[in-house]
């Protein structure tokens, strides 16, 4: 869906203060790019790749949905009433809107309905590989090119008719339908999961209920049943006159804190049964979102608390893989202890303290973005050196290092994913305390100083070097320990892994989860690490798909999903003008000039 | 930015020095001593040739000569908006992209053999048409609503919008890796003052200093180029002074777009292969280059590209085969990489120095 | 001996001399006011002294010890705080976290202390805060209660710049340096502000340094006037002296309005 | 303050439930469909009418991407080629990706495992994807059938000494990098009569193994390997690397890489002073039909797995073009046919009746992909004790000429062809 957010989202920004009366010129513009959006979904091949996944039994493929999912979400941006300011009446929605809705979607439609006459009078393929003849039939439904041309512009145009629609729709209705809706695709989505999850607390019938099949399609009763049971509960919770949020803010201190511990609780006892539960596939996955999120939340120190862009931290993710290895695999190639992997640990958190030193010292007076390309660098030297003939005498070169043995914890090992659920979770836990009980303390301070204006910082007494040395090394050793566990449970590690990529991965869960906050970072990595995999389909537009977010992420939501309170205060203020926001910045910005002025 | 630590006169006691200051000193020694050895055990080792080294060299020329051209993108947008334009690289790599794929459907007609040059100047224009739409309509949606932001928001949108464009081409042309249609006219070597120089690498010499002179003269002499000028000195003021910021932006980036358009076309002739993610690599070395010769300062992105060119040319056969080193042109990238994390820390100021008014953004 | 002693000071920035052989000196519990008209050096004269700027020349002695060539941290920890002529807060930071971060030098638990949640890190914090509220309660209602946990940029102009006081108080300075503390404020909170600078000495004893342009405050707090202009000192004396001085009265002729104020 | 108090309790409570999940620990060691009754690993049952489950586990994107394709399509054919068994149609259940890398292998492995019903995985393209696969796959008791894995860690140097990543249940059909390093090497050094080579690999596990087999295996015939050096795989500029070359004064360079970088180093190797008349030789990575075309690897020799021309392999790949509109775009889909063939053979051998039911006992699908004889259309498979299979057909020597128009014509005129037992080498 992200592949549409970008170019909308950046619209809608700029439009934020167009006067209304320019909607139709906006309808266009939007039409314009809707028509651009859907033509590259189309010949990027998203379309036919998810062609073969069905949403609702006899009808629905994904492909097209998606196609059409675009045109509506830019139906719903050309209908969106301009904002209105504190103290006026909201637009009513009108006419104008449904029209600029349809517009925007009839535009849409008539690109792909361009890209499909083109694509079947000249031979496209040779360049664009992805217009095949299949990809014809699809957006065509199958019609002659003449009847499917009207075809497209009269379908987008409905969808778009019907994003606009939303409008028109009462608030309340408005939010239990949309909801329901996402729920019905997040189940034809996972179906697969889904299954494995009823069925392992030994509800088949539910499955039975809602799929063709385990992993098959809904049928179209399964859909309705899905779709009224979450609109109804959303109805239930849009009667309500307060949101859960305020009720518990409501609440006195200690019963809050209460709650809070009672509900990671919870959340925690159902992680801790889930890989039981949903098999050794689904806890693989799990198990790659925890090594992620063991990551995500040391670059959330990092980032989020010290505000260094590190965009080489998956050397640190590295250094702790190899030094496992290196010190457990009897087939490292120049000296093996042959440690078990829990004694190995101190000095994996040694070397990664002392990688953390190497590429935090030179980077000490270094402008924020300079630091980060910097630490690429770094980043890439680590796996160019790892793959290197010239050190292959001690990291096995591109053959990697591999026989890494299986946890062992005294009697247990640990062999299959679900047994390296219970470690990795267990060091999520701790790294995720640590991560709170560090920023609640007088280096957590030091280091948000230091992120809001390192100057300043050092001014009121902060010692800039050793704080910014800490963050490093805090967060190298929390990376660290994900490599090790990554080596242990894959059994073998290659230089392929330590991709730059990595870094990126990493850098779009904490954005998208919330720079600074836990919870984010949690679901940030899941959504990002498990939906890829989960959705083998997806798995090819991975980064694609992470670009966009990252991009639609800055334009909409800066702070994140699940921002941390801060943040979210910090970006969403009214009190927050934008002169102010200059200002404060701008100083930051001289801040570091004065410290460089110096150089 | 080591200054900043070292003491404030040389007459300051020892005790005054920061270990971070040593640190850096000692760094800057031992960088010092290892490339000094390594280069004399190279060269009195005498493994290659008078004619090996000069090969080695004109190649690195010819190489930083497109790294400069790229360089000038990175230069003149950090030189306005004070951050890294990450995508760049894209740009450059759209724009060799569709370098290709015209140069494949003429390679198919007549024309090619018949007229290389007129199809050459039609590659040249298609690559710099997409290269500048390509950055323009980037700066659109992912920078211009971002103005006055944190000075991180938007070098992460550029890292979002150099991953989305890489993989919109790789959706759109595939994975694979494209082989560039070869020029016949332009195999083998002219002699040029006693030089034997590949015919292909002189052109790409000569296309990128003609592209810098005319974008020198652009800058300093047209009234456009001057509001480039102003608006990097200082944005606000140039405001005042009725000079249309926003537009002004977009032209710095349809320029540095239509340079890199021009980079992609040359790199289809030094290089005659590419695929989605050829621009990575190229960016980061142009970017090396652009701090190398002095952010916001044109001469100096074409000394900073030959100089980085060169380094990688040259220097892993100088420097790391004089340590016996095996498989060190492995390491080549390393070497490049060095060389940008040692320039950031002791020249940040570049060869020729930043052209950057005090930070204001 | 004075408290700060500084001689021969000299700055230049590119070709600007900024500050030129500037010598000054600011003896213990006195309130010394540093006025000259904009460009004369008086936020680079804080620079220096803060070591956020290191001097070309010059010697700076604070209570014996040498500060050139120190960290504006190491500075610091000698107890010479300031506050900025633009408030320079930790914007996304609440207004208690902004006091408490003050403390750091003066406190010394680690990492460690804090992951393993021991009692030594657990009674510091505590202190920390207790302290923090303590120096927002001398600003009377105005920072405390709901505030605490307010983000420092959600805060009126004047507020700003009274935490940005408290959060240099918070450091258990001796020396105070306040640059411009009542720039942009009301006449209200002006007068309000200069009868702070007054209780700053007497509750808390420390000496202060500070810059202003508002000739009343000057007046009515300081000791000591000393005028600069281009890097160089006028002249200093009692703000009578001062401000009958021919060459200050050049030095504003432009701007009488401020010495006429 | 309190939060964390709790957070605390938590991680306690957490320990706790470790120690007491303990036995849990070892819970996931025995996956796989465990029947009473049966061969130590279990058997798949496949009930009446119920389709067989095989699965592929194949580099289907990224750059790899032709070398999987080129496989799974040659695994589609040998379905439909066999249509069924005993009855029961076979089902591919599973396109898993490798994505040519370790994760990829294990995911991809692990995914398929969890479907207790499949009964042999083929795969996988890459042997860095191998290695974790071939662990996971065995340790859920099925069986994993390469068909371009060459790397002699998945199963043995061929001297009798095990690879450090075999595991019981992998097998694979192409060539040990030993066979075709060494029949690369005798032809260099007999046929070509060079004694001073250079070897480039790109730091990827097949070229690295196959370019240090060749290295050793030309030494042992009392040749020099001047230069024994790397690049990367994207890699554009050869010119240093080649120089170097030059400047050893080598007088073949065996670069047994893939493209791109194979298109850069023929390409320059033709503007580097000193390497004039060097000889320039690839291997089956680089024996793709985008390669063989490049006007700069006219006169190229290519060492590459045997795939004889015989009638059987004429039809397949009639069949293949006729189905898939192209050409076998890669060396390895014969490789993957015979993989497919062979496994089913296996089954059918094995496989017992019981109304209707079908058993596989997998113990004895291993012990019998280990028996069996099987004549394909690389030669007669027969798996050693590391679960080589390959052809004693051994491996070809191509040359491309001007007159080889594609990968077709290079293919069809092997200059000679070398046995494992000319090459010395117990097949």
């Amino acid at each position: 869906m992200a592949d549409v957010e970008a170019p909308a989202a950046a619209v809608e920004e700029k439009e934020l203060l167009a006067p209304p009366e320019l909607d139709l010129r906006r309808a266009v513009r939007l039409g314009l790019s809707n028509a651009a959006a859907m033509v590259l979904v189309a010949a990027t091949g998203i379309v036919g790749t998810f062609q073969g996944r069905l949403i609702i039994d006899p009808f629905l493929p994904l492909g097209l949905l998606f196609l059409y999912l675009v045109a509506w979400a830019f139906g719903w941006l050309a209908a969106k009433p301009p904002p209105t300011l504190e103290g006026f009446a909201p637009a009513v929605p009108g006419p104008r809107n449904l029209a600029a809705g349809a517009l925007t979607g009839a535009i849409g439609g008539a690109g792909t309905a361009l890209l499909l006459v083109l694509m079947t009078t000249f031979n496209l393929r040779g360049i664009f590989i992805e217009l095949s003849p299949g990809l014809a039939d699809t957006l065509s439904f199958g019609l002659s090119v003449a009847a499917a041309v009207s075809a497209i512009v009269a379908v987008a145009t409905a969808v778009g008719l019907a994003g606009a629609g939303v409008y028109f729709l009462p608030p309340r209705w408005r939010r239990a339908l949309m909801p329901g809706l996402m729920w019905v695709l997040i189940f034809a989505l996972f179906t697969d999961m889904i299954g494995q999850f009823f069925g392992g607390i030994g509800l088949e019938f539910v499955t039975d209920l809602l799929f063709t099949s385990r992993g098959g399609p809904l049928t179209v009763v399964g859909a309705v049943t899905v779709f009224v049971a979450f609109s109804a509960l959303y109805w239930y919770r849009g009667g309500r006159k307060t949101t859960l949020r305020q009720r518990f803010d409501l609440l006195p201190a200690e019963r809050r804190t209460r709650w809070t511990v009672g509900l990671a609780v919870a959340v925690m006892v159902i992680l801790w049964f889930m890989p039981r539960i949903m098999g050794p596939f689904v806890s693989q996955v799990l198990d790659n979102a925890g090594i992620f999120l063991l990551m995500a939340l040391g670059l959330n120190i990092v980032l989020g608390y010290a505000g260094l862009l590190d965009l080489g931290y998956v050397a640190f993710f590295a250094v702790g893989a190899y030094t496992a290895a290196i010190l457990t695999s009897p087939l490292s190639p120049a000296f093996s202890p042959e440690l078990t992997l829990i004694a190995a640990l101190p000095f994996v958190m040694i070397a990664a303290a002392i990688a953390g030193v190497i590429v935090a010292t030179p980077v000490l007076r270094m402008r924020g973005d300079y630091l980060a390309i910097v630490t690429l660098g770094f980043g890439e030297i680590a796996r160019i050196l790892l793959n290197s003939a010239w050190l292959a005498p001690y990291f096995g070169g591109a053959q990697g290092i591999t026989n890494i043995p299986d946890l062992q914890i005294g009697p247990l090992t640990f062999r299959s994913p679900q047994d390296y659920f219970i470690p990795i979770f267990l060091f999520v836990v701790v790294a995720a305390y640590i991560t709170l009980a560090v920023q609640k303390s007088r280096w957590g301070r030091a280091w948000m100083a230091m992120r809001e204006d390192e100057s300043v910082a050092e001014a009121m007494g902060i010692n800039i070097v050793t704080a910014k040395l800490s963050a490093f090394v805090v967060g190298a050793v929390l990376a660290s320990f994900g490599g090790a566990l990554f080596g242990s449970q894959i059994g073998s590690v290659f230089p392929h892994s330590f991709d730059i990529v990595v870094s990126i991965t990493v850098l779009v869960i904490i954005i998208v989860g919330g720079m600074g906050s836990v919870p984010g970072v949690t679901v940030g990595a899941l959504a990002l690490i498990a939906l890829p995999n989960l959705l083998r389909e997806f798995s090819e537009y991975q980064f694609l798909f992470y670009g966009v977010l990252l991009i639609a992420m800055m334009l909409v939501r800066p702070e994140g999903f699940i921002p941390s309170k801060r943040r979210a205060q910090e970006l969403h203020t009214e009190e927050l003008a934008q002169d102010d926001w200059l200002a404060i910045y701008g100083q930051a910005g001289s801040g570091e000039q004065v410290a460089e002025g110096t150089a | 930015m080591t200054e900043a630590t070292a003491p404030a006169r040389p007459t300051r006691r020892a005790s005054r020095i920061t270990p971070v200051a040593t640190f850096l000193w000692f760094l800057r020694i031992v960088a010092l001593v290892v490339i000094l050895y390594g280069s004399f055990q190279s060269i009195s080792s005498g493994r290659l040739t008078a004619a090996q080294w000069r090969d080695l060299i004109v190649f690195g020329v010819s190489t930083g000569s497109v790294y400069a051209l790229i360089a000038l993108g990175y230069t003149m947008v950090y030189g306005v908006l004070r951050f890294i334009n990450f995508a760049h690289g894209e740009v450059f790599m759209t724009g060799a992209m569709s370098a290709f794929l015209v140069a494949n459907g003429l390679a198919t007609t007549s024309l090619w053999a018949s007229n290389p040059v007129l199809s050459l100047l039609i590659v040249l224009l298609a690559s710099m048409v997409t290269s500048t739409a390509v950055a323009v309509i980037v700066e659109r949606v992912a920078y211009r609503p971002l103005r006055g932001a944190p000075r991180l928001i938007p070098l992460i949108t550029s890292i979002g919008a150099s991953f989305t464009i890489q993989y919109i081409v790789r959706g759109l042309v595939g994975p694979s890796t494209k082989a560039f249609p070869r020029v016949e006219q332009l195999r083998g070597t002219w002699n040029i003052f006693g030089l034997v120089i590949l015919k292909s690498q002189v052109v790409v010499i000569v296309a990128a200093l003609l592209m810098m002179a005319s974008l020198y003269l652009f800058v300093e002499r047209t009234r456009t180029g001057r509001s480039m000028r102003a608006v990097s000195e200082d944005p606000e003021t140039a405001a005042l002074m009725g000079i249309n910021v926003d537009r002004t932006i977009v032209t710095v980036f349809a320029v540095g777009g239509a340079m890199a358009g021009v980079a992609g076309a040359l790199w289809g002739l030094v290089f005659p292969s590419l695929n989605f993610f050829s621009g990575f690599l190229p960016g980061i070395k142009a970017f090396t280059a652009a701090v190398l010769g002095g952010i916001g300062n044109i001469v100096g992105a074409m000394l900073g590209g030959v100089s980085v060119g060169l380094f990688e040319s040259v220097g892993p056969s100088l420097v790391l085969a004089g340590y016996e080193i095996p498989a060190f042109s492995q390491l080549k990238d390393v070497v490049a990489y060095l060389a940008l994390v040692l320039v950031l820390i002791f020249r940040p100021s570049g060869i020729l120095g930043e052209r950057l008014a005090t930070e204001r953004t | 001996m004075p408290m700060l002693e500084i001689s021969g000071l000299n700055k230049s920035f590119g070709g600007l001399r900024a500050i030129n052989g500037l010598d000054i000196h600011v003896d213990g519990g006195e309130i010394v006011s540093v006025i000259g008209p904009n460009g004369a050096g008086k936020t680079t004269f804080f620079n220096l002294v803060t070591g956020m700027d290191s001097p070309d020349e010059g010697n700076m002695i604070f209570e014996g010890q040498d500060l050139v060539g120190l960290r504006p941290n190491q500075i610091l920890q000698l107890g010479l705080a300031r506050t900025f002529q633009n408030v320079r807060l930790f914007p996304a930071m609440t207004v208690l976290e902004n006091v408490m971060v003050g403390q750091h030098a003066r406190t010394k638990s680690g990492l460690l202390g804090a992951i393993f949640n021991t009692p030594r890190h657990r009674g510091e914090e505590a202190e920390i805060e207790a302290r923090a509220k303590e120096v927002l309660g001398f600003f009377g209602s105005r920072l405390v209660g709901y505030r605490f946990d307010q983000l420092s940029m959600m805060l009126s102009y004047a507020n700003r710049r009274r935490l940005e006081i408290a959060r240099a108080m918070a450091t258990d300075p001796r020396l105070l340096l306040l640059d411009e503390p009542t720039a942009g404020m009301n006449p209200r909170e002006t007068l309000e502000l200069t009868e702070l600078i007054g209780r700053l000495r007497s509750e808390r004893g420390y000496t202060i340094v500070l810059i202003e342009h508002d000739m009343q405050v000057v007046r009515n707090v300081s000791d000591r006037v000393v005028v600069l202009d281009h890097g160089v000192k006028l002249t200093e004396g009692s703000y009578e002296e001062v401000s009958t001085n021919q060459d200050v009265i050049e030095a504003y002729l432009g701007r009488p309005a401020e010495l006429g104020s | 303050m309190k939060t964390r108090k709790g957070l605390l309790a938590l991680i306690a409570t957490l320990a706790l439930i470790v120690a007491a999940c303990g036995d849990g620990g070892g819970e996931g060691d025995g996956d796989g469909g465990d029947e009473p009754g049966v061969g130590a690993l279990g058997a798949i049952e496949v009930a009446e009418g119920e389709p067989i489950k095989i699965a592929s586990l194949q580099a289907i994107s990224g750059d790899a991407s032709s070398l999987g394709t080129d496989q799974v399509r040659a695994i589609e054919l040998a379905i439909t080629d066999k249509a069924e068994i005993a009855g029961h149609p076979i089902e591919l259940a599973f396109n898993e990706d490798d994505l040519c890398s370790s994760e990829g292998g294990q995911t991809g492995a692990t995914r398929i495992v969890a479907d207790t019903d499949v009964v042999a995985v083929i795969g996988t393209s890459c042997s860095g994807a191998g290695v974790p696969a071939s662990e996971v796959i065995s340790g859920a008791n099925r069986v994993l059938i390469s068909g371009s894995n060459t790397s002699p860690y998945l199963t043995s140097d061929l001297a009798g000494n095990e690879g450090p990543s075999h595991h019981d249940g992998y097998f694979r059909t192409a060539h040990n990098d030993g066979i075709q390093g060494a029949a690369a090497a005798k032809f260099v050094f007999e046929e070509l009569e060079l004694t001073q080579i250079a070897t480039i690999n790109d730091g990827d596990p097949y070229t690295e193994g196959l370019t240090s087999a060749m290295a050793a295996a030309f030494e042992n015939l009392g040749g020099e390997v001047v230069v024994n050096t790397a690049v990367t795989a994207d890699q554009t500029d050869m010119r240093p690397v080649l120089t170097e070359v030059a400047a050893a004064g080598a007088e073949l360079i065996y670069f047994p890489i893939f493209q791109p970088a194979g298109d850069f180093i023929a390409e320059q190797a033709q503007e580097v002073s000193g390497l004039e008349d060097t000889v320039l030789m690839g291997a089956d990575g680089l024996l793709s039909d985008t390669y063989v075309v490049l006007p700069q690897t006219k006169g190229m020799y290519f060492s590459g797995p045997n795939t004889p021309t015989t009638g059987e392999y004429d039809a397949f790949v009639a069949a293949y073009e006729e189905a898939y509109g192209e050409p076998p775009i890669q060396s390895f889909h014969a490789h993957a046919y015979d993989a497919t063939m062979m496994l089913f053979t296996a089954i059918e051998n094995i496989a017992q009746e019981s109304d209707g039911t079908l058993v596989i006992d997998l113990q004895a699908l291993r012990d019998e992909l280990h028996d069996i004889t099987y004549e394909g259309l690389t030669g007669s498979l027969k798996c050693d004790e590391f679960g080589d299979c390959a052809s004693v057909e051994g491996i070809d020597i191509f040359q491309n000429t001007e007159d080889t128009a594609d990968i077709v014509a290079v293919r069809s005129s092997p200059i000679i062809t070398y046995t494992p037992e000319e090459l010395g080498i117990g097949g």
